[in-house]
């Protein structure tokens, strides 16, 4: 060590001086910062997004953020809900769960929020839901598909307005069951999100189709990039179908891999929100087909008036189509203003009673907050990649809708997972 | 007190010390001289366990020291200067001499007390005795070249060791810092009976106060005696004069 | 002197036992962490300023001790106290197992297989999601009553960061501490007066991360949840920028530094996302121009002049 | 015994040189990390950064031409070229000051780069993620033993042993690489005989990040590329570095196969930790050889 270190092993013996003198300079910038604020206007209904605007979840969470805008620039424009407007402030998570908590601290504790939403981490809502509770704040969760959320862990102040990887594994068990195929492997991202979806597919599936038997697993890291070692593993053993449990950016890489080593056209797999856009749009025509997947949104399907209403409107708003975040972003808009509405002041324990049990006509047709689990009841697609000479991307075919009712499990099973 | 027998140690291919052997009694003041790269400096590393002989024997006082850590030898009552000065730069003089001192008395593991003042007395005590005591508030790193090299024998001696080693105790000294060091050296043997060990370039330093020279060549003794053999000895006139020098 | 430094101390402390009242209860929150990453850095400090050791992967041990503490009260419902304690000997004993491994390396080396012992730990603790948790952490803590509120964990957190802060404080003026400093500055010449340096260094590890273990345990408290993000590698390295921030080689230097770094990280982040940006910048300068530290650089204005040590 | 049978059966060469062919962009990241911490003494964190720019710059080059395959190659040139610019930069405006400093502060000092070029990137390419097509000849993928074996990852087999070729070459056969590995030894001595240091050393600086470059650019149409992509590679590369041996661009090479290796078998044997193996492998060996596996220029 060349280096000049400084000459300072005694130097605590004149620190008690420097130490007073740099409090008040503390002190002093400190002070400044407490004066400002991110300042609400006075009687707005104040709703408080912590959410990951940060790495690839953006690609899902400006969706979100951009179909809230909309439907609620529409609402205030109307002259708002109780003749209060609402507004919003957005946190950075950089998903992870720490800097949310102290997000959503701040967000309550701080700017007194009436309402908090968001995350598209799973371990980020589970974090904030924890604070709901204590903190009694309604926190309504638009993302993030851990069962955790309104299953095992749920209670009074958290709503799911998003399916959860419960529910996908039972549509995803309902499309499969008609297919041919017995020997399954399944891999996926090695995180809460990818087991907990692989699980509900498979156990799901054995349920519905006795026959099908698992041969094999992997589980990568997330965010691996590489997918060709386990691809090669997997074709090995030659399984007839494979579910691929991969969440957020695995998805487009996995499916990248997929079309360089031609894995889909040897084997057939099922990926959860394999053929929404939010995955086929960044690969443009190089997406593989024949992928089976699951979406709660396609803007093309079904292609009723509502659906292309909503669809056009926000092309025009924002130039691109709508992906899966920006009908929860509309639904959430759309239940908030209700809520308050029905009921009748802005009340934390009002608002969610309210909630409870409420329908909405939607994009994708009516839905309900069920009463029990606060958990949304949405449609499901399942289709199977293919190309499209009307898009630069590949579409869904063969979509069949799921509705809702058919793929939650019943209250009486998410209360014995509660009582646990 | 201290035997070394045959040691051999190399680095690679190159036998820095080859079969050296030395012999110091109680209380003496031995000198090893040699040109340079004989292996002086390392067959003290030997001795002080910095290095680890590759055969041979080194005793202290009957006992296998050969190749232990330098701290267990340390404890065992050998302490040493280094050839280049080798004390904490960072701490002041007094701090040095103080570690010392506390890690004698095995005090180092002691988390509860206040350090400041410890072993005070001591400490000014060998201060004094050296006559850097008018210097112990200033940082070591700002001290002259020879004060430095006082202090690390100062630093040395409050191990109280059996065995004092000095790697070229007047090396970069000017000429009366040299003066003073050679009488510090002479006091401590008088005053507290020292065995000193210690090599040295100036030969008129070696042949002024050490008792018995060890002559050291490409790692080996060529010869041990008193100062009138070594310097009678046709083969160390050689060495000098006619070899390597 | 030892007089005015004993009312400045308990002023401060006094002005800390009466903020609650006046404080809003975000900030009562943030109070609460800025203390415990203030003992989080000196308790790292305490290895790299004082012991010169490359503590590259110190979170590790403010992990350990978060998750030694929650696990003892969600999964083995173990009392409290029991819990407070057992986090920060898990992690002390965490850091003597690591330090048998890493103390023999020297500087670089060692940082990097601290690094690579603490990412297998990482990585056990992300994966292991039926003891652990994984990713998601662990949510909901059970506290006792009287330190679950804001103001009680605050009031828990201030008396345990108070009494860490002393006895490091002790530690750092205990023969103990001189002799690691003395280790720091020359490694050789502490071994030729007859220190084991291995094991004082084995020893500043452990005490070392005995008290990151603490900081964990007060995240525990003041979070009631505990992630595996707190013992990434990069949140060491940030911790590191706090020390040499306030300046490594002072006592307070690492609290300041963390101090500044948390409010700063909290009041700007809502403004802006670009927080790598300033942190990176405030870092690059602060390397460049005060290497010191921001302390270290009063200190060296103020004594400008003197001789040292009068 | 069950991962007895996953080792022996056919998938596990094919698997075995997936996992060279993944090795081969390590090495060339940490080739690049190598010749800066060994030479130049600078533990660079920002290295990891500048491989995410070489990524980014080669996604921008490939959609300015418009893809096919001569987007490709321009991409493989220019983002190097362009990562190795701002790496000139880096070290004349920062690092030419400030090689004299402890370990300790240019770690910190990279990594506070790191954090502003993370940051900058996201100013320039925006927070969504980015991702490049291989052109239309390299897609698709070749069987061996009846598995695929993409076509790329054979491309990448074979650049990996080139660029060691090239890189040894340059060290030992050229002036600028001797004198480099000189300096390493003795700065003071180099520049004592008249040999301007500084030249050599931004040299050497500038061939790291071309390095670094070019690892983003091979990496690009494999991955998606993100902000964050940098964070997971540059602790491999420094542990590769490590175990390989300071400054050795051989030591490279040994560690990222240990490392790939060890990764992608240890799938195979435990595939929920399988991520935990090379951990364990550079504990191993720096356990028992403290030095690294081969003999570093420190």
């Amino acid at each position: 060590m060349t280096g000049p270190e400084p000459h300072a092993v005694g130097i605590h013996k004149k620190e008690g001086e420097t130490v007073k003198k740099f409090l008040g300079v503390l002190a002093a910038a400190a002070a400044l910062t407490f004066a400002v604020s991110a300042g609400f206007a006075a009687d707005a209904i104040k709703v408080g997004f912590v959410d990951t605007y940060t790495g690839p979840a953006t690609a899902y969470t400006n969706d979100v953020l951009d179909g809230f805008k909309l439907e609620i620039g529409k609402i205030n424009a109307k002259g708002g809900v109780l003749g209060r407007k609402i507004e919003f402030v957005t946190r950075d998570d950089k998903y992870k769960p720490d800097i949310g908590l102290t997000m959503a601290k701040e967000l309550v504790l701080k700017e007194n929020v009436d309402l908090l939403v968001g995350t598209i981490s799973s371990a980020v809502a589970l974090a904030v839901s924890d604070l709901a509770k204590k903190e009694k704040v309604p926190f309504i969760v638009t993302f993030a598909k851990s069962d955790k959320i309104t299953g095992s862990m749920g209670h009074r102040y958290v709503f799911s307005i998003s399916e959860n990887s419960e529910m996908a594994g039972r549509a995803a068990a309902k499309g499969l069951a008609k297919k041919p195929y017995t020997k399954y492997w399944i891999a996926g991202d090695d995180y809460e999100y990818g087991h907990s979806i692989a699980n509900a597919v498979f156990s799901h599936l054995s349920e519905l189709n006795p026959k099908v038997q698992k041969i094999g697993e992997s589980w990568w890291k997330e965010g691996e990039t590489d997918f060709t070692p386990y691809i090669t593993q997997i074709l090995a053993a030659k399984p007839d179908f494979v579910i691929v449990a991969t969440g957020g950016r695995g998805m487009v890489n996995f499916q990248k891999a997929a079309q360089s080593t031609g894995f889909n056209k040897r084997v057939p797999f099922y990926q959860h929100t394999a053929i929404e856009l939010s995955t086929l749009s960044p690969q443009g025509q190089n997406a593989p087909e024949g992928v089976y997947g699951t979406a709660n949104y396609l803007f093309y399907f079904p292609a009723t008036k509502e659906n292309q209403a909503f669809a056009d409107e926000f092309k025009k708003a924002y130039n691109r189509q709508p992906k899966i975040g920006a009908l929860y972003g509309h639904l959430l808009a759309k239940f908030v203003a209700k809520a308050y509405q029905k009921a009748g002041k802005v009340d934390k324990e009002k608002f969610i009673d309210a909630m409870e049990g409420m329908t909405l006509d939607s994009p994708v047709g009516p839905m309900e907050m069920r009463a029990c689990d606060h958990q949304v009841a949405l449609p499901m697609f399942f289709g199977v990649t293919k190309k499209s000479p009307q898009y630069e991307h590949l579409v869904a075919g063969d979509v069949i809708s799921v509705p809702g009712k058919e793929y939650l499990p019943s209250c009486a099973d998410v209360m014995k997972t509660r009582a646990k | 007190m201290l035997r070394v027998e045959s040691v051999v140690m190399s680095f690679g291919g190159f036998k820095a010390v080859n079969g050296a052997n030395l012999h110091v009694g109680a209380g003496e003041i031995v000198a090893v001289i040699g040109p340079n790269g004989a292996g002086k400096t390392t067959l003290f590393n030997l001795i002080t366990g910095h290095l680890a002989p590759d055969s041979g024997r080194i005793l202290f006082k009957g006992r296998e020291i050969g190749g232990l850590s330098p701290h267990v030898i340390c404890r065992k009552g050998i302490t040493r200067s280094f050839q280049v000065v080798n004390i904490f730069s960072q701490l002041t003089v007094f701090e040095n001499v103080q570690i010392a001192v506390l890690s004698r008395e095995r005090k180092t593991y002691d988390i509860f007390s206040k350090v400041e003042g410890m072993a005070a007395e001591e400490v000014e005590r060998t201060l004094r005795s050296v006559g850097l005591h008018d210097k112990r508030n200033v940082e070591s790193v700002l001290l002259s070249h020879g004060d430095q090299k006082v202090l690390e024998i100062a630093v040395a001696l409050s191990g109280k060791p059996e065995l004092l080693i000095l790697d070229e105790p007047t090396a970069g000294m000017a000429p009366e810092e040299t003066e003073t060091c050679i009488r510090l050296i002479r006091k401590l043997s008088d005053e507290f009976g020292l065995t000193i060990l210690f090599c040295e370039h100036d030969m008129g330093l070696v042949f002024d106060i050490a008792q018995r020279v060890m002559v050291m060549v490409r790692g080996g003794t060529v010869v041990q005696g008193s100062c009138e053999e070594v310097r009678r000895n046709t083969e160390v006139q050689d060495a000098y004069l006619g070899g390597s020098a | 002197m030892k007089h005015r430094s004993l009312v400045a101390t308990l002023a401060v402390l006094g002005l800390l036992c009466a903020l609650p009242p006046f404080l809003p209860r975000f900030y009562v929150y943030i109070a609460s962490i800025v203390l415990l990453t203030g003992l989080l850095a000196t308790s790292l400090n305490l290895a790299i300023g004082y012991g010169g050791l490359y503590q590259f992967h110190h979170t590790v041990f403010y992990g350990v001790g978060a998750y030694g503490t929650a696990l003892m009260l969600t999964r083995a419902g173990a009392p409290a106290p029991v819990a407070m304690i057992a986090g920060p000997l898990a992690a002390a004993l965490l850091s003597l197992v690591m330090g048998v491994i890493c103390v023999r390396l020297s500087k670089l080396y060692f940082g990097m297989l601290q690094i690579s012992l603490g990412s297998l730990v990482w990585v056990t603790v992300y994966r292991w999601y039926s003891f652990t948790g994984g990713d998601d952490g662990i949510h909901g803590v059970p506290l006792p009553d009287l330190i679950a509120s804001a103001k009680g964990s605050y009031y828990y957190t201030l008396a345990v960061t108070a009494l860490s802060l002393l006895a490091m404080r002790r530690i750092a003026g205990s023969p103990f501490g001189k002799t690691l400093q003395g280790i720091r500055d020359n490694p050789v010449r502490s071994e030729a007066i007859g220190v084991d340096v291995k094991r004082h260094k084995l020893a500043a590890l452990v005490i070392a991360g005995f008290f990151g273990g603490v900081a964990g345990s007060l995240f525990v408290v003041v979070d009631t949840s505990a992630f595996p993000d707190m013992m990434f590698w990069t949140y060491s390295l940030e911790v590191l920028i706090m020390c040499l921030l306030g300046g490594m080689y002072t006592f307070w230097g690492p609290f300041v530094g963390s101090s500044t770094l948390v409010l700063l990280r909290v009041f700007v982040s809502v403004y802006t996302q670009y927080w790598g940006l300033i942190l990176g910048t405030i870092l690059s300068l602060v390397i460049i121009f005060l290497p010191d530290g921001m302390l270290g650089f009063f200190a060296r204005r103020f004594r400008k002049g003197e001789v040292r040590g009068a | 015994m069950e991962f007895l049978s996953h080792l022996f059966s056919s998938g596990t060469l094919s698997q075995f040189l997936v996992g060279l062919s993944r090795t081969t962009i390590l090495f060339i990241v940490s080739s690049g990390l190598s010749l800066i911490l060994g030479i130049l003494r600078i533990p660079n964190v920002a290295h990891g950064s500048l491989y995410m720019v070489g990524a980014f710059l080669a996604y921008s080059v490939i959609h300015l031409f418009g893809g096919g395959v001569a987007a490709f190659v321009a991409a493989l040139v220019i983002a190097p070229l362009g990562v190795a610019a701002l790496g000139f930069v880096l070290e004349r405006g920062f690092f030419s000051h400030l090689y004299e400093r402890e370990h300790l502060m240019l770690l910190l000092l990279t990594f506070s780069f790191a954090l502003i070029i993370g940051d900058l990137v996201k100013i320039v390419w925006g927070t969504e993620y980015r991702s490049v097509t291989l052109p239309v000849v390299l897609q698709g993928s070749a069987e061996i033993l009846g598995l695929p074996l993409p076509y790329y990852n054979l491309v990448l087999l074979l650049v990996g042993p080139v660029i060691a070729v090239f890189l040894w070459l340059v060290i030992n056969r050229t002036k600028m690489g001797k004198i480099a590995r000189a300096a390493a030894v003795d700065r003071e001595m180099v520049s004592a005989v008249g040999i301007n240091v500084g030249w050599v050393f931004a040299f050497t600086f500038v061939l790291g990040c071309f390095l670094a470059g070019l690892g983003g650019a091979l990496i690009a149409p494999m991955t998606n590329i993100s902000l964050g992509m940098d964070h997971s590679l540059i602790i491999e590369a420094f542990l590769i570095v490590i175990m390989g041996g300071l400054g050795n661009v051989w030591g490279a090479l040994l560690g990222s196969l240990v490392f790939g290796l060890t990764q992608s078998l240890g799938i195979l044997v435990w595939p929920k930790f399988g991520i935990v193996f090379p951990y364990l492998a550079v504990v191993a060996v720096l356990v028992f050889r403290p030095r690294g596996l081969l003999s570093s220029t420190w």
